[in-house]
Formats: structure tokens, sequence, C-alpha cells
């Protein structure tokens, strides 16, 4: 990139340690004055190793490991792993299980997007929107803890199940903290559409447009923005998606504003999606018949062979490839994450644009990159 | 225009804020938060599942006095709690149902050195206050 | 599009480099394909068979093999089917034909697998550590020999 | 007695002078609360607590601040130039206090005669101030130089950008004002809005010469020399210490000053009904408590739109100075 | 005449504490504050990179035509401050009107060549 520096371009790191970032990586951009002239991303700051780990730790233990790819969307990650492994296994969790995975998965999906709509709201200088969010995100991770014991790191899901039954009262608090969360969205909405500023920050500013995105392999609202109804819950049901009635929230304009507006649409999707599992949830045990695999596990030899698990993410496709040996250890655990991809597509997307559309750009994509840096 | 904003934020001033001062005001728990385990010194009997569970080896088997000053040795698990994920799975996978979790999360876990942060199996039974050995 | 169409089509095509394509379930597919040709598969998958979607790109070591296996997991986003093409490669001089020409998102996904186990991608823009520091190359360490985990690469445990 | 006064004349506008510096004092202290007030705004707005643990409400945290600059050490990057960087900051005082110098903070009523309480009345005075004013941006631009680092650099160009948009607005409004009374003098623009404001006979000149300030101060919705999202701390990235400390009090007294401008040139000054200005007690206290309650609502209007809206990109900045504003005044 | 000087005198004593003060006070802190060295501590900050290149380079100005007009409207402003104070009570309002409109119409006239040769846009 030092290369053809001509002499009124100068080069600009922002990151490892920049405000606009999700996490730590670095975007070297060359300037021309505030225009973005070539853009690159260097990674690896906080690598981890997960798939290493993984290799090394019992499939059990690798519940507790997953969590930690992406501190958002743990319960996300953990669906992907464990059904992974029960694909393996040949079992399938009963209905309320399943139903109870759904109930959580979605929780986590508003929080994420709530925190993604509010860290973009930051990103643009609108700092309360942060706030406004973060409070409302707030009352949603109550109900996540009040299952699962833990805000971010849950290792709740088991092989074949869950690990604990809904409690008591889960319901009716559940019920009044999203009708809040439904005048809340409404009010973000409104805010965003009826803001003149934020719609010229945002309006046509980092257009993606179907093809280039399928182009760039990205998944998630990035994609859905541009019109493309690319959703694995639709493409590929798993657990109870195919019972449900929802509908994948598309735009078409492919710009900021639409990634916001398809996860303002997606976050109202959720909470009819939750209204309907709250109703339909029947009761029953947490797991199948007969196994052994209840929630004291014991050390558990999965048979071998391969098999490659892809559920929504928040932020769009993630999947897991594992192998097995039949050994109590994944032989090979390969995390798809979809902030990956997306993050891949940056530079090409803010070259030709200014500094301060940098930040909206990136923030706009919701980014974890802890999970693109396992 | 911007008016909207303006109303939304006018509207905020008024309300109560929803942070708290902490540690004056500590925050709720839910019933099933997992914070520093506890340990039924009566159920344990050492097995050692617990141990061999722990995703990041946190948990040591040791062979300690059943009670403090008592002559009398068994085997009890001691959690090095600067390992510790708070994951569970020690407690879910009991077979006697000798490990429960506390409440604790930052009384007591605040520490200097990494090496006042192993929990005895004294310590986690509450046989002898979690704040002890507490230099600063 | 059915998954049994799918090999069906790729099979012809490509008679003498696709082997044992199987289909595991309605919306998975496996095939093993010779390294030579791994792209132009890929090519084809792309224009005739609606697989646009590259989800990853990783490798796998099987040492009591003494193979690396690359495995292409290309989906696409009008139908469910997710085929998995699989390429054997030997451990000592791994080398395979990029894919970026074709899947734009590749190129990250062979910089990662490059950096891990050593697999050499022809052809491939702009081929160096993506994730791992400079002078980590060349130890590997998602191979099964690798010595250094866990006291070299996380020696910082306390 | 005469002869004491006869002798004290020539000297008056000394002994203005060095007891105007009380004044310094003042609006240091001024700042402070503007930015425990700006804290507690926001804090409200965001349904936080604000400061709250030094002293009661949190009013001494600015103190506690204030002490911990003074503490810590003063660092300037190896490869930057001190010449420059080190004297930016006379700049942006001097600024400041030489707007101080000028702007009357309030008057009394003795007798019923008006005295301003001014450090000096000059005749150009508003004038004087808008040129004061401009005065920062070299202090900005030695910052941003002098530091060689490339966020500073952007930042202070924008600034340059900016300010070259709005000066030209703000310059009109003031005329326009000044048209009105035929003075160019802060004092007598203020003194003749005693029957009717002009933000009722100008709203749109009102509405302009408010956005231009805010601009020219760099609050929100136009603080893109600054934005943290994009450029870290933009211009004063490298500044630490006490050396932030001064940079950061000269933009909030210029706040301050600002806020009076609006109040002295639209929202009336200090006028206030006959009978109050000719009551001995009332006289005194009237007229400042007011002056000072239009400054603290301009104060609260200014900090509270930060905390409500996004913020603007540079070029739109510019546009919107150069198409829309300037089209409304012509 | 002596009426305008000292209306400048607490200026001039302004001047002088603001010249003071500033390096005053970074004296008074050079005394308090700790000191220690380490090299990396005085590198120029860029988010924990290690910066490429000077900033100090030929900075892409995209708005010197912005700055042109800028002179050229300032110009304006300072024309327009000697007539605010002559427009009321000097028995030549009406003529001071028609005057200054003639010169404001006639600068309007080269904004408008100014907006319509795009000279008002962000050069990219």
């Amino acid at each position: 990139m030092n290369e053809n520096l001509e002499p009124n371009e100068m080069i600009i790191h922002l990151g490892p340690q920049h405000p606009m970032q999700p996490g730590p990586f670095r975007l070297n951009l060359r300037l021309n004055g505030e225009t973005v002239m070539g853009a690159e991303i260097e990674l690896g700051f906080i690598h981890k190793g997960i798939e290493k780990i993984l290799e090394n730790k019992t499939y059990l233990q690798g519940i507790t490991i997953v969590d930690r790819i992406c501190y958002l969307v743990a319960l996300t990650n953990e669906e992907c792993f464990v059904g992974c492994t029960e694909k393996l296994l040949g079992i399938e969790p009963p209905e309320r299980s399943q139903y109870i995975r759904v109930i959580l998965e979605e929780l986590t999906r508003i929080q994420s997007h709530l925190l993604g709509i509010g860290e973009f709201g930051e990103f643009i200088g609108f700092v309360s929107m942060f706030m406004y969010t973060i409070r409302e995100r707030e009352e949603v991770l109550g109900l996540i803890d009040m299952v699962t014991g833990a805000r971010v790191t849950h290792s709740y899901l088991k092989f074949g199940g869950v690990r604990a039954d809904l409690p008591d009262g889960f319901k009716e608090k559940t019920i009044s903290v999203l009708n809040n969360l439904k005048k809340s969205v409404d009010d973000f909405e409104e805010m965003f559409h009826t803001d003149r500023i934020y719609r010229e920050r945002t309006v046509g500013v980092g257009v993606l447009t179907a093809d280039v995105a399928k182009n760039l392999g990205v998944s998630g609202p990035a994609l859905r923005a541009t019109g493309v109804p690319f959703d694995i819950r639709k493409n590929e049901p798993y657990l109870v998606y195919k019972d449900l009635d929802f509908k994948v929230c598309t735009e078409t304009a492919g710009d900021c504003f639409a990634r916001v507006q398809v996860r303002l649409n997606e976050i109202r999707e959720s909470i009819y999606i939750l209204e309907q599992c709250l109703d339909r949830i029947p009761n029953g045990p947490l797991f199948p018949e007969n196994t052994p695999y209840s929630r004291r596990t014991p050390v558990m030899r999965v048979p071998a062979g391969e098999v490659f698990h892809r559920v929504e993410d928040p932020r769009g496709e993630m999947g897991m490839y594992m192998v097995s040996d039949g050994s109590d250890k994944p032989y090979r655990v390969k995390v798809r994450g979809p902030y990956y991809p997306t993050l891949q597509a940056l530079p090409p997307l803010i070259i030709g644009t200014t500094v301060a559309d940098v930040a909206a750009i990136s923030g706009s994509m919701d980014g974890c990159t802890s999970e693109a840096d396992r | 225009m911007v008016l909207k904003n303006i109303k939304y934020a006018l509207k905020k001033i008024p309300k109560p804020p929803v942070t708290r001062m902490y540690p004056e005001k500590a925050s709720e728990l839910s019933e099933r938060f997992r914070g520093l385990q506890i340990l039924d010194k009566s159920k344990c009997i050492g097995c050692g599942i617990c141990a061999n569970t722990c995703p990041n080896n946190a948990i040591r088997i040791v062979k300690v006095p059943i009670a403090p000053g008592s002559d009398k040795k068994r085997w009890f698990p001691e959690i090095d709690i600067g390992h510790c994920l708070f994951c569970g799975l020690c407690i879910d996978q009991c077979p006697k149902g000798a490990l429960s979790s506390g409440k604790e999360y930052a009384k007591g876990l605040v520490k200097w050195k990494h090496k006042d942060l192993l929990m005895s199996p004294d310590k986690l039974a509450r046989e002898i206050s979690i704040e002890e050995g507490d230099e600063r | 599009m059915d998954v049994t169409e799918i090999l069906k089509s790729l099979t012809d095509t490509f008679p003498e480099v696709i082997s044992e394509a199987t289909a595991e379930s309605g919306i998975r597919a496996r095939a093993y394909v010779d390294r030579e040709k791994a792209r132009e598969v890929c090519q084809y998958l792309k224009d005739s068979l609606q697989f646009d979607h590259l989800c990853s790109v990783c490798g796998v070591d099987y040492i009591k093999r003494n193979e690396l296996e690359v495995v292409y997991h290309i989906a696409s986003y009008n139908h469910p089917v997710v085929l998995m093409l699989k390429a054997v490669l030997p451990r000592e001089n791994p080398e395979i034909e990029s894919a970026v020409p074709v899947y734009w998102n590749a190129n990250w996904y062979e910089r990662e697998t490059y950096e891990l186990f050593g697999i050499m991608f022809k052809n491939h823009p702009n081929l160096k550590p993506l994730i791992l520091p400079e002078d980590m190359l060349g130890e590997w360490p998602l191979r099964k020999d690798y010595k250094g985990f866990p006291n070299a690469t996380a020696r910082n445990l306390v | 007695m005469t002869i004491i006064s006869e002798f004290i004349v020539p000297f008056l506008p000394w002994i203005r002078g060095i007891v105007g510096l009380a004044l310094i004092g003042v609006i240091f202290l001024a700042a402070m609360g503007a930015v425990w007030l700006e804290r507690k705004l926001s804090a409200d707005i965001q349904s936080r607590m604000g400061p709250c643990r030094v002293g009661k409400y949190g009013l001494l945290q600015l103190v506690a601040d204030a002490i911990k600059l003074f503490t810590k050490e003063d660092m300037k990057p190896s490869n930057a130039d001190s010449l420059l960087f080190n004297n930016a900051t006379i700049f942006m005082m001097g600024s400041i206090f030489l707007m101080l110098v000028a702007i009357p903070v309030g008057a009394v009523f003795v007798n019923g005669v008006e005295y301003p309480l001014a450090v000096t009345e000059m005749d150009i005075s508003v004038l004087y101030i808008e040129a004061m004013s401009a005065i920062t941006i070299f202090g900005i631009f030695m910052v941003a130089y002098g530091s060689n680092n490339k966020y500073s650099l952007l930042g202070a160009f924008r600034n340059f950008a900016r300010m070259v948009g709005y000066e030209v607005p703000l310059g009109i409004t003031v005329v326009s004002v000044a048209v009105m009374t035929g003075s160019l003098n802060i004092v007598d623009i203020s003194r003749s809005q005693g029957m009717l404001w002009n933000i009722f006979l100008q709203p749109l000149g009102c509405f302009v010469f408010f956005v231009a300030l805010m601009a020219d101060m760099g609050r929100l919705p136009f603080d893109q020399n600054e934005s943290e999202e994009e450029l870290i701390a933009g211009w004063i990235t490298e500044y630490c210490g006490m050396r932030f400390g001064l940079a950061f009090f000269a933009e909030y007294i210029h706040m301050i000053l600002g806020s009076f401008l609006v109040a002295l040139l639209f929202l009336g000054g200090w006028n206030v009904p006959g009978f109050v200005a000719n009551n001995p007690v009332l006289g005194l206290i009237a007229p400042t408590g007011f002056l000072i309650v239009k400054v603290v609502f301009v104060l609260m209007v200014i900090i509270g739109l930060r905390w409500a809206v996004p913020r603007f990109r540079i070029d739109q900045v510019v546009d919107l100075s150069w198409k829309r504003l300037f089209p409304l005044l012509c | 005449m002596s009426g305008i000087i000292d209306s400048y005198i607490p200026v001039a004593i302004f001047l002088v504490v603001a010249l003071v003060m500033p390096p005053m006070t970074m004296f008074m802190v050079k005394q308090l504050s700790p000191r220690s060295n380490a090299a990396s501590k005085y590198t120029t900050y860029e988010s924990g990179s290690v910066p490429t290149g000077t900033a100090r380079i030929q900075f892409n100005v995209e708005y010197y035509l912005y700055a042109i007009a800028f002179v050229l409207f300032d110009v304006e402003v300072l024309f327009l401050y000697p007539w605010t104070t002559v427009y009321k009570g000097h028995g030549i309002t009406s003529i001071a009107v028609v005057e200054m409109f003639a010169f404001i119409f006639i600068l309007l006239f080269g904004y408008i060549y100014l907006w319509k040769k795009e000279a008002l846009t962000w050069v990219k």
C-alpha cells in the first residue's frame, strides 16, 4: 500500500484502538484529502484460536468455548454447535426444548439488533441513541438472564435439549417487556425517519446492490437490505421455524438507512415470533425419552462422520463444519462466522467515500470483530 | 427536521435514571445466577468428575481436612476462580449434587494476586470467610 | 433444484474429476474433486447450477492418511442445497488452484487456510498471513502434529 | 473628594481593566458550571445519573477533574513541533479573553441610571468581538500542524472549511441587527431592545445567527473537527493533561460567550421594565440576573441539542451554509 | 481621540494576561506532575499503530474554491459594517439603502454565478 503514494496522499490507520470499531482490527486508509482512495484490513489482534481449542475439548466443554466466539450472540453460536453434534448423534430435541431454544434465540436476535442500531447511532454522532437502545436491551437481557442464569455467556443448551425449563412468571414478564419494546421500536423508527440530519448521513451512503452483495458473499441484514430474501430460517428451517409464521424483512435501497430499517423490522418480526412461541409452547419433557444425554451428560463418544449445519445469526449466516472421528473430542470444527465475509467486503465498499462515511458504513454492518477473528 | 428527536430527549429528562450507584446498591440477580460455587462437604465424594468436566481445568482435587482444624482428611475439589468460566458444568455433572451456585460475584473475589483467587474447599463450603487472606 | 439432479449434472459434466458424489440428505451433498480441476468445477457450479454463495473454505488434516483435505462449502441464494466439495492434497507441498477468480470472498478463507495448514493457493492475489503474526508462518498451527498448543500459543494464560 | 476623582479619571481605564480581571476567574467558574450542566443534562436525557460522587450532586466533580489535570504529565510527541505545539493555547486563551473584554455581562441601575458591566466600551464592539472570536482557528491549526498527527490535521482542515462557511452568515446577521440600532456598539444594541426583542423582529436572522454560532463554536451537529468516532478527538488528539484542560476550557468559555451574544443581540439583553430598574435594590440585581437567566437558557438549548441530534458530514455542513443559509439571508 | 485609546487599555491588560497565563499554568503543571521516560510513549498517536509517513503533506484542500468565495463575501460584509452606523439619522438613509442594495445585488450575481459554475460543491 505504500507504493505509488502521491504527494498529496497519506496513509492513515484506523485501529486497532479506535472508537469506530466493534473490536480490534486495523483499517489502513489511503486518503487524498478526505476521500478514501484505498483501503486494507488487517486482522488477528484478538485471534483466540477457537478452532484449535475446540479440537482439544470434549463436546460438552466445547459448548462453553463456542459461547466466546461472539459475545453478543452466544446462544446462536451454541445452537450451531449443538445442532452439529445432534446431527452427528442422530437425536432431536423434543418440541418443548425446541420452542425454548427459539424463544431464547429470538431474544438474542432482538438484543443484538438493539445494540447494533444504538452503535450505529453513535457512529454517526448520535450518542444518545446508544443509551436509548441499550436501556431497552437491558430489559431483554434480563429475560435471558432469568432463563439461563447469565447475561452474556450462557452455556445453556445441551445435546438434545436445554439445561433448565422456563422459570415461573417468564411468560407474563416477557409479554410486558415486549409490549414496551414495540413502542420503543416505533419511537426509534419515527426518530430515524423524521431526522433530516440522520437521513442525509445514511440515505445513499455505502450502497450495496444485490448482485455486488451476492458476489461479495455478504449475508444477514446487509444482504436483505439489498432486496435478497435470504434467511436460513426460511431457506433451511431448523428447530420449529417451519411451523412459525414470519416473513423475511427486506428493503431495496441497500444503503445504511435500509440496513438499519431491516434491523428495526426484524426486531418487530422477532417479537411476533416470540408471541407465537409463548402461545403455542407445549408441555413435555426437555430431553428425548431414554436418552443418555440429559442434563447430566456422560463422557460421550460421537459417531464418526461430518456435518455442516447452518443457523441464522443476527448478523447473517452462521455455519459450522464438524468432523468427528468417533472419539470424545471433535476432530475438526470450522466456524463460518457471518461477520467475516461482511468485514472482508468493507474495503471495496468504502473506497471513494469520505472518512466520515467510513464510520457510518462500518457501523451499519453491525460488526463483531471477536467473531471474525475467532 | 430534528424536532422528534428533541421531543424524545425532553421526554426523557424527568424520567428517573435506570442506572444504579453500584457498590451501595447491589444488582438484582436472577434466581439461576451462577456465582461462586458452594460445596456441600457432606455430599462430596471426591470423585473428580467436576475436575474432568471443567473446560478450563480450573478445578483440582486436593486432600484436605474435612473441617478446619480436623485431623481427618478427604478429597475435595479446589477451584481456581481466576480460571473459572462460571459455566456451571461442574454443578450439572456432579453425581451427588454437592456443588451449587452461590451469589457472590464481586465480594471476596476481587484480589490483587492470582494466587489469592484459589478457593480452597473450606472457602467453597463457606466454613471460613472467602474474604480471608485478602491482603490488599 | 434437487440434490440428485445437481450431482447428476456434476458427474455428467466432469466424469473424470468428480468422485464419490453422494447425497447425505435432501439439502446436503458431498463430492470429491480432483485438485487440478477444483476451480473449473467451481466455475461450472456458479454458472450453471446457481451455486453462487461460497459459505467457507477450510482445511482438514487427516494425519493418519497423510493427507490434507480442502473443503469448499458452496451454497446458493436460491435453493437450500449445500455442496461439500473436497479436494485431497498430499501433506508435503500441498497446492491447489485458488478459487478467488470465481468466488470473490474466497480470498480471506484461503489466506486463513494457508497460514493455518500451509496449503498453497496458486494464483491467489494476495497470499500472506491474515490472522497470525508473520513469524508464525511455517508452523501450521491447525495441523494435527503441531506441538505448540497450548504451551506456545496460550502462554499468557497466567 | 473632587481632587481624588480628578486624579482617578485618567487612570479609570486601567482600573477597569484590572478590576475586570476578576471576570476571568468568574468565567472560569462559569465554564465549570457549564461542564457540570452539560454532564447532568446529558445524563438526564440518557436516563443516567451523571456525576454524583464528588460533592453534593457531583458539583465538585469539575474541581476534582481540574486537580487531576494539573497533576498529569505534560506529554509532547517526540516528532511534534514544540514552538507551535506549546504556544497554541495562548491563541485560544487570548481569543476568549479578548472577547470577554468587550462583552457586557450585565448592568446595574443606580438611581435609575444604567451602568453596563462591561470591562470596556468601544464603538465597534460587535465587529471587535467577531474578529477576536476568529482568532481561535489559529490556535487550532497550530495544535494540529504542530502535533504531526493525521487525525489532528484532518480535524483542523475540517475546522477551516467550516469556519470559511459560517463566518459570512454570522457577519451578515450581525450587520442586520446593527442596522436596526444604527450602532456597532453591543451595549447600544442591547439597550435598544427595551420594547421589542430582536428575535421577534428578525426570527430568521436569529435562527441563522444561532446555527452559525453553533458551527463557529463546534457544538455537536457541527463538531466535525473533533468527531470522535472518526478522528478520535480531531485536532486535540495529541493534547493531554492541563494543556488539554486549557483547550477544553477555552471551548466551553467560547460557548458561554456565544450564549451571551445571543442573549444580548437577540433576546433583549438586560432590559427590564422601568419600575424594576428604578427600584434601588432590584435595580442592582434584576437586570444582570435576567440576562444570566437568558444565557443559561441558551446554554441549555445548545447543550441539549448536542445530545439529541446526529452529526453532519463536513461537506454537508459546508453545503448547508452556502446553499441554505446564504440564500436565506439574501 | 484619547477616548478611543482609553477603551483599548483594558484590552491591552487582558492581552498581557492571555499571553502569560497559559505558560504560567504549564509551568505549574511541570512542577506538580510526575515524569517518566519511555520511548513508545512519545510516538504520535494513531489508534495504536505505528504511523506510516508524516502528517505534514501537501494536503488536498477540497474546498479551496470556498475559500476564495469566502474572501469575496467576507469583504462584502466588511463593507456592510460602516453602512450600519450611517443608516439611521444622517439624512442619507434612502441613498444608503439604494446604494447598499445595488452593492448586494451585484454580489448576488457573483454568488449565482458561483453556484451555477458548481464552485460550491465539495470537490472529490
